[in-house]
């Protein structure tokens, strides 16, 4: 779709009404689904924005690499298996079974709640082994993304919430197939965000 | 032949917002207080903004007394006179003009000109609003914290900002980045809104490019403010972490008078480029839909087609883009890598070109219109003077080398006061006098709407130029006190000019209340405005209701079925035809004559 | 003529737009075991990495391009993006390229003031 | 018709004022002429382009505005005339930018001869450093401040050991000797500007800037602190001395310390016995080290309390006690001044690392403020 073929129309003439209306843009995707990709692009900007941060502060000579808790491995899997359940909600959304979106989402839920009692134990070990936020950069930088991260998944539970109350009030699944897949897209993007995340935490 | 393409467009399935998903209102609360209504979000938006830019006004006296008249007001002392500063800054480019472009204009006029019954998701802009307003509050608070509030500077600069020294270092600098953080999660809600419903909310036959220029300016302007409040988020997390903490992120070793602080290693400079990555979008957050609203006043009421509309367009997108590669113009003497100066330098200059452009497309406007001489459209060519000399300044300021001698002078403040102060101000007024018919169904006084303009433009326009001159002699801002006896380089003549200066501020000041005053008085008082008092040709005056109700449109939303600028289109009788007016309903023969292959 | 046959095209496109979409919706589950697949190999390799202590560079080029591929996988296919609009893939990508400038140019800039602290502070490498 | 009128005066109003008024940049006095050449080229393209522009405006208010039965023109784009203005300006543009350019990498490159001097900042005076007979300035940093080692210079770097430390708020400077000054700060961000140099940067704590210039007119000038930097910020000024002569400006140099001797211990002199002597030594303490930024002579509260009548008076503290300002509470004071904070000021003072003399001194000049 040409964006530079819609700059260059000359709307004062009647060939302009051609595209009348960008009907694609406003009938296949659901506003809220284009409302959650912009705002995806926003969240990824701010990780973005840490993490050049993150490169340059690295580069400043007192960063001491910190040793990374063993329970985070455990956490990925947690966070990938929590994806997965939302996922399985969603493709059991798409074929209309109900037990496939109810289990799917009850397991995405518990396996983010117990990814974020994971994040909580991690920063326990780390405390009780002297790594303080202010005793170096890195272990600040460790503290901050991770809260910002957890904050966005805590959110993420909101909907999820919001979506599981919807269920059990008894809603068809075509009122909620919107929100399931609402869900399992930010469920999807947050698992990239902290792969990278994890995987930028690892190599320095 | 020409109207086939027309009957085509019924077919074309109605936008988004359906019927039955509109907001209704129960109660006095949830019809004023915690309404979804975008309208309403819009008045109390403004009158939140208008509210704390009153009081930023205000400040900006206490400020303009101590430099005009120094020692002769000793209830300002040195920390009181930062705080002002920084208050005075901080709430005239983000909760007076940011709130008010994007959230009052934004809220009221993009479901209008769309064509919109209201914002694509009303819930998440009532919560914009209340984050907003509990911003404001949060801000207010800190000024009664112990210490008071923060006297940084608005560009809240670290160490400076959280170390003793700076008023404001114990609780208010806290204060300030918890309501920006509040102020950034509430504008966000509110930008979403404004992209989605741009891109989804439009009403059948209005493509992008049959968009007013008000709503390109508000779309790209609220994009940038998605994108740009994310730094300022990030930078202001940091900050956080290390006044509370004790991190380092920005903190290198240092000794604050006398005491080794426990900090080390950081990197200053790493906040100032967070800062400006947002701070110098945020001038085009503001501009933007100054920009766009002020080509809406000047085709209006010089009942001509704005000149070179595509040219217009492409300029707000390219100024958009580049907006985010030039922040560094802001750290030429801050000791950044030297060779970014280069980089910046280039960018910056650059910018200029679709900006000019845009000063040149309105003055075209008005050559061969058949201008109106109405209170918006004097406010407009004042828009354009003040614009025009802010803009030349910034060509000084943009250009590396040239900005040594300048930057952190009077000249800065001259330059921003012009272009980012008065200009947009001038705007914003111009709107108001253009709009306040539609949202209230009357008209605004004109000798009064006309007193005000006149005191408003020439009364800012000696404030400003003047302080150029003082910044070219090297006289720095931000200064409590200048102790010209003392300063070898500053004549006398100084202390005259600053208290020229003062008195001025003082009477453009109180003209204000001139402007308050007449919106007051015409709300009961004013003539009655009837249906499209301009002749615009825009939606927003083709409601079923003058001032429209919610819902805005009645049974059905309107067609479009041109763009946004048909006036005195040759062959037609009256001199605008309104977008939604179909082909067959004109009066005399269609345009079909007219260039470019109308009825081809 | 010619217009009004582009506009008839187009909008039964849109009127069809709702069904193409709710199949667009149902890819088959195979496809999604193939890429978790990917995924699990791209992993392994990372793995390699590290068991086989690649230094320097290569280190970090192929940590990276096998984290760059993973996102990628993801974001088209679990997210969808692969089926969008190109104009929707831009708008999504061009912002966070911009951001890309601020990381190039922020690295240059860290250097820079590691670079004044060791030849004025004498401090470590 | 009377918005043309108001629109030429505003245009004639503003070339006027650039023209006639007393105000314009402080004559130079250093080798940046290529800096003001440009600013002037640039006011010459700018000025035009908005004289030009604000003209046509006043020609369009008279001869387009509303009459009756009049109708503007239709024209949705003129595309020749869009282009001739897009290039003209883009042509404008390289006009300014090029000699911007030229100028910042001039600006950039210091000539080898160059004399690096240090300069240091703090809340809220000036240090200086210049490196002594072998030409090099040793190694410094934050980490060694202390206050037997104010600039923290490394003890064991021998480039450091003849380096001049001068405290106080003076410069001196040869002139037509390039001078690249090396900027560092000791607290938050400063700007180390003197006006007729033009050039200036910001002094950044965590690492450290440059900038070269050629000073090339004997005189005094102000040195002021052009960043915001706390309360204080209005009053960090210092003076630089551009001399000819170069014995005035060695002999101004030996009045100094170099770092070597400076970490000797003092020798113990003769007790000063005139008072006026250590008064007047008092009073010259107090303005080299910055203490009357903060604490006016008049009466005034400043950014800390007024010495005026400040001996033996009654001072109420923060906790709300109070205390009788006498020797014992005003040594205590210089030395740890967050020990007891006068009621209504922030414990923001710094300690000064005085011996035993200056505090006699400076007691002594507290004494006769009355």
């Amino acid at each position: 779709m040409g964006i530079f073929r819609l700059l260059s129309e000359k709307p004062w003439t009647v060939q302009a009404s051609e595209d009348a209306y960008d009907g694609k843009g406003a009938t296949t995707i659901p506003s809220a689904m284009v409302g959650l990709r912009i705002f995806l692009a926003i969240v990824t900007v701010m990780f973005l924005l840490l993490t050049s941060v993150y490169i340059m502060r690295m580069g400043l000579g007192d960063w001491r690499r910190l040793p990374v808790p063993t329970v985070l491995w455990l956490n990925t899997a947690l966070l990938v298996l929590s994806s997965a359940g939302l996922q399985w909600a969603r493709i059991g959304a798409e074929r209309g079974r109900v037990d496939e979106v109810r289990y799917g989402l009850l397991a995405g839920g518990a396996f983010a709640f117990a990814f974020l009692v994971g994040q909580l134990l991690a920063w326990r070990q780390l405390g009780e082994l002297g790594y303080f936020a202010a005793t170096n950069p890195a272990n600040a930088f460790f503290y901050l993304i991770t809260a910002l991260h957890a904050l966005h998944l805590a959110g993420g539970l909101v909907a999820w919430g919001r979506t599981v109350i919807r269920l059990r009030a008894g809603l068809k699944l075509d009122q909620l197939r919107e929100s399931v897949d609402l869900c399992t897209v930010y469920w999807h993007f947050l698992l990239v965000v902290w792969i990278a995340l994890f995987g930028l935490l690892l190599v320095t | 032949m020409a109207h086939s393409p027309y009957d085509e467009i019924e077919t074309v399935p109605p936008a988004e917002v359906a019927e039955e998903e509109l907001y209704h209102p129960h109660s006095f609360i949830t019809r004023w207080v915690f309404c979804q209504d975008a309208k309403v979000i819009a008045i109390q938006y403004a009158i939140t903004a208008m509210a704390i830019g009153l009081f930023a006004l205000v400040l900006s006296w206490l400020m303009r007394l101590q430099l005009g008249f120094p020692e002769q007001f000793a209830f300002i002392d040195p920390p009181d006179y930062l705080q002002l500063i920084t208050m005075h800054g901080m709430i005239m480019v983000i909760y007076f003009l940011t709130a008010l472009l994007l959230g009052g204009f934004g809220n009221y006029l993009i479901p209008l000109m769309l064509g919109a019954r209201d914002m694509v998701f009303p819930y998440i802009n009532m919560l914009s609003f209340w984050f907003f307003f509990l911003a404001v509050l949060v801000l207010m608070a800190s000024m009664f914290v112990p210490g008071g509030a923060t006297g940084a500077g608005w560009t809240l600069y670290p160490p400076q900002s959280i170390l003793a020294g700076t008023p404001g270092s114990e609780g208010g600098i806290i204060l300030m980045l918890v309501s920006l953080i509040l102020f950034i999660a509430g504008i966000t809600m509110g930008g979403l809104n404004y992209v989605v419903t741009v891109l989804q909310g439009r009403a059948r036959g209005m493509t992008l490019m049959r968009m007013p220029l008000t709503i390109w300016g508000i779309f790209v302007a609220s994009i940038l403010a998605l994108f740009a409040f994310p730094a300022l988020f990030v930078a202001g997390v940091m900050l956080l972490f290390d006044m509370l903490l004790g991190t380092s992120f920005f903190m290198p070793s240092l000794v604050s008078f006398g005491q080794q602080m426990d900090y080390d290693g950081g990197s200053p400079l790493l906040f100032q480029h967070l800062f400006w990555f947002f701070g110098h979008p945020e001038v085009y957050i503001v501009a933007l839909p100054a920009f766009g609203i002020v080509s809406e006043l000047i085709s209006v009421h010089a009942r001509k087609n704005i000149f070179g509309f595509r040219m217009m367009v492409w300029a707000i997108v390219a100024i958009g883009v580049l907006s985010f590669v030039v922040w560094a113009h802001h750290m030429y003497v801050s000791g950044m890598n030297p060779v970014f100066g280069y980089f910046f330098a280039t960018t910056t200059l650059i910018i200029a070109i679709p900006t000019a452009i845009k000063v040149y497309n309105w003055v075209l406007t008005l050559w061969r219109g058949d201008i109106h001489f109405t209170v918006p459209m004097l406010f407009a060519i004042g828009f354009i003077v003040t614009f025009l000399n802010g803009g030349i300044s910034g060509l000084f300021l943009g250009n590396v080398a040239v900005a040594v001698p300048l930057s952190d002078t009077m000249f800065v403040v001259a330059h921003f006061h012009m272009v980012m102060g008065l200009a947009p101000v001038l705007v914003i007024f111009g709107a108001i006098y253009h709009w306040y018919p539609l949202i209230t169904g009357r008209m605004l006084d004109d000798t009064i709407g006309k007193t005000h303009f006149w005191i408003t433009f020439l009364g800012g326009y000696a404030i400003f130029l003047p302080l150029h001159y003082l910044g070219l002699m090297g006289v720095p801002r931000r200064y409590f006190e200048l102790q010209v006896a003392q300063m070898e380089f500053i004549p006398q003549s100084v202390e005259t000019l600053n208290a020229f200066v003062t008195v001025t501020a003082l009477v453009v000041g109180a003209a204000q209340f001139l402007f308050f005053f007449n919106l007051a008085w015409s709300y009961f008082k004013g003539k009655p405005a009837g249906q499209n008092p301009w002749g615009a040709t825009t939606l927003e005056w083709q409601t079923p209701e003058v001032p429209p109700s919610h819902g805005n449109w009645g049974s059905e939303r309107p067609v479009v079925y041109r763009w946004a600028y048909d006036y005195s289109v040759p062959g037609v009788e009256q001199d605008f035809i309104p977008q939604n007016l179909p082909p067959d309903r004109l009066a005399g023969d269609m345009g079909r004559d007219s260039p470019e292959g109308r009825g081809a | 003529m010619n217009d009004s046959r582009a506009l008839s095209n187009s909008s039964g496109g849109q009127t069809q737009a709702p069904t193409a979409n709710a199949t667009g919706q149902q890819h088959p589950i195979g496809l999604y075991l193939k890429i978790w697949g990917w995924l699990f190999v791209l992993s392994v390799l990372s793995y390699m990495v590290e068991l086989f202590d690649v230094q320097g560079t290569a280190r970090w080029t192929l940590v990276i391009g096998f984290m760059l591929l993973k996102a990628g996988l993801i974001v088209s296919v679990f997210m969808h993006v692969v089926w969008e609009r190109l104009s929707l893939v831009y708008a999504i990508l061009v912002p966070p390229s911009v951001i890309l400038v601020f990381v190039f140019l922020m690295v240059l800039e860290g250097e820079y003031v590691a670079w004044t602290r060791i030849v004025f502070f004498g401090e470590g490498s | 018709m009377h918005v043309a009128i108001i629109l030429l005066i505003v245009t004639i109003g503003t070339v006027l004022f650039h023209v006639l008024s007393p105000w314009w940049m402080a004559p130079i006095a250093s080798n940046w002429h290529f800096i003001d050449t440009t600013i002037i080229l640039t006011f010459w393209i700018t000025g035009l382009v908005f004289i030009a522009i604000l003209l046509f405006m006043a020609y369009c208010a008279v001869r387009y505005r509303h009459r009756e039965g009049r109708r503007a023109a239709y024209e949705p784009e003129n595309k020749k005339l869009e282009i001739w203005l897009t290039a003209g300006t883009s042509l404008g543009v390289v006009a300014l930018l090029t000699p911007g350019l030229f100028a910042w990498s001039q600006f950039n490159t210091p000539p080898d001869d160059a004399l690096e001097v240090e300069v240091l900042g703090e809340q809220w005076s000036w240090s200086f450093r210049h490196p002594g007979e072998d030409g090099a300035l040793g190694m410094a940093s934050t980490h060694r401040i202390n206050s037997g080692n104010p600039f923290g210079l490394d003890p064991d770097d021998s480039a450091g050991q003849d380096d001049i430390l001068i405290h106080g708020n003076e410069l001196y400077v040869l002139a037509d000797q390039p001078v690249k000054f090396l900027l560092r700060s000791k607290d938050v961000i400063h700007n180390f500007k003197v006006p007729q140099f033009r050039a200036k940067l910001d002094m950044v704590p965590g690492m450290v800037t440059s900038f070269w210039v050629v000073p090339t007119r004997v005189g005094e000038y102000d040195i002021l602190c052009a960043e915001l930097c706390g309360v204080g910020h209005y009053a960090m000024r210092g003076r630089i001395v551009v001399v000819e002569d170069e014995d005035e400006y060695i002999a101004w140099l030996q009045t100094h310390q170099t770092f070597a001797d400076s970490m000797e211990p003092a020798e113990p002199t003769e007790p000063v016995e005139l008072e006026d002597q250590l008064v007047a030594e008092g009073q010259r303490l107090a303005e080299e080290r910055g203490c009357l930024a903060c604490h006016s002579l008049d009466g005034r509260a400043g950014v800390g309390p007024t010495w005026k009548g400040l001996f033996e008076s009654t001072v109420a503290l923060v906790d709300g006690s109070t205390v009788v300002a006498d020797e014992d509470y005003l040594k205590e004071s210089i030395l740890e001044p967050s020990a007891k904070v006068t009621e209504g000021f922030q414990p923001i003072m710094p300690a000064f690392d005085f011996s035993d003399e200056q505090l006699d001194a400076v007691i002594a000049y507290i004494k006769t403020l009355e």
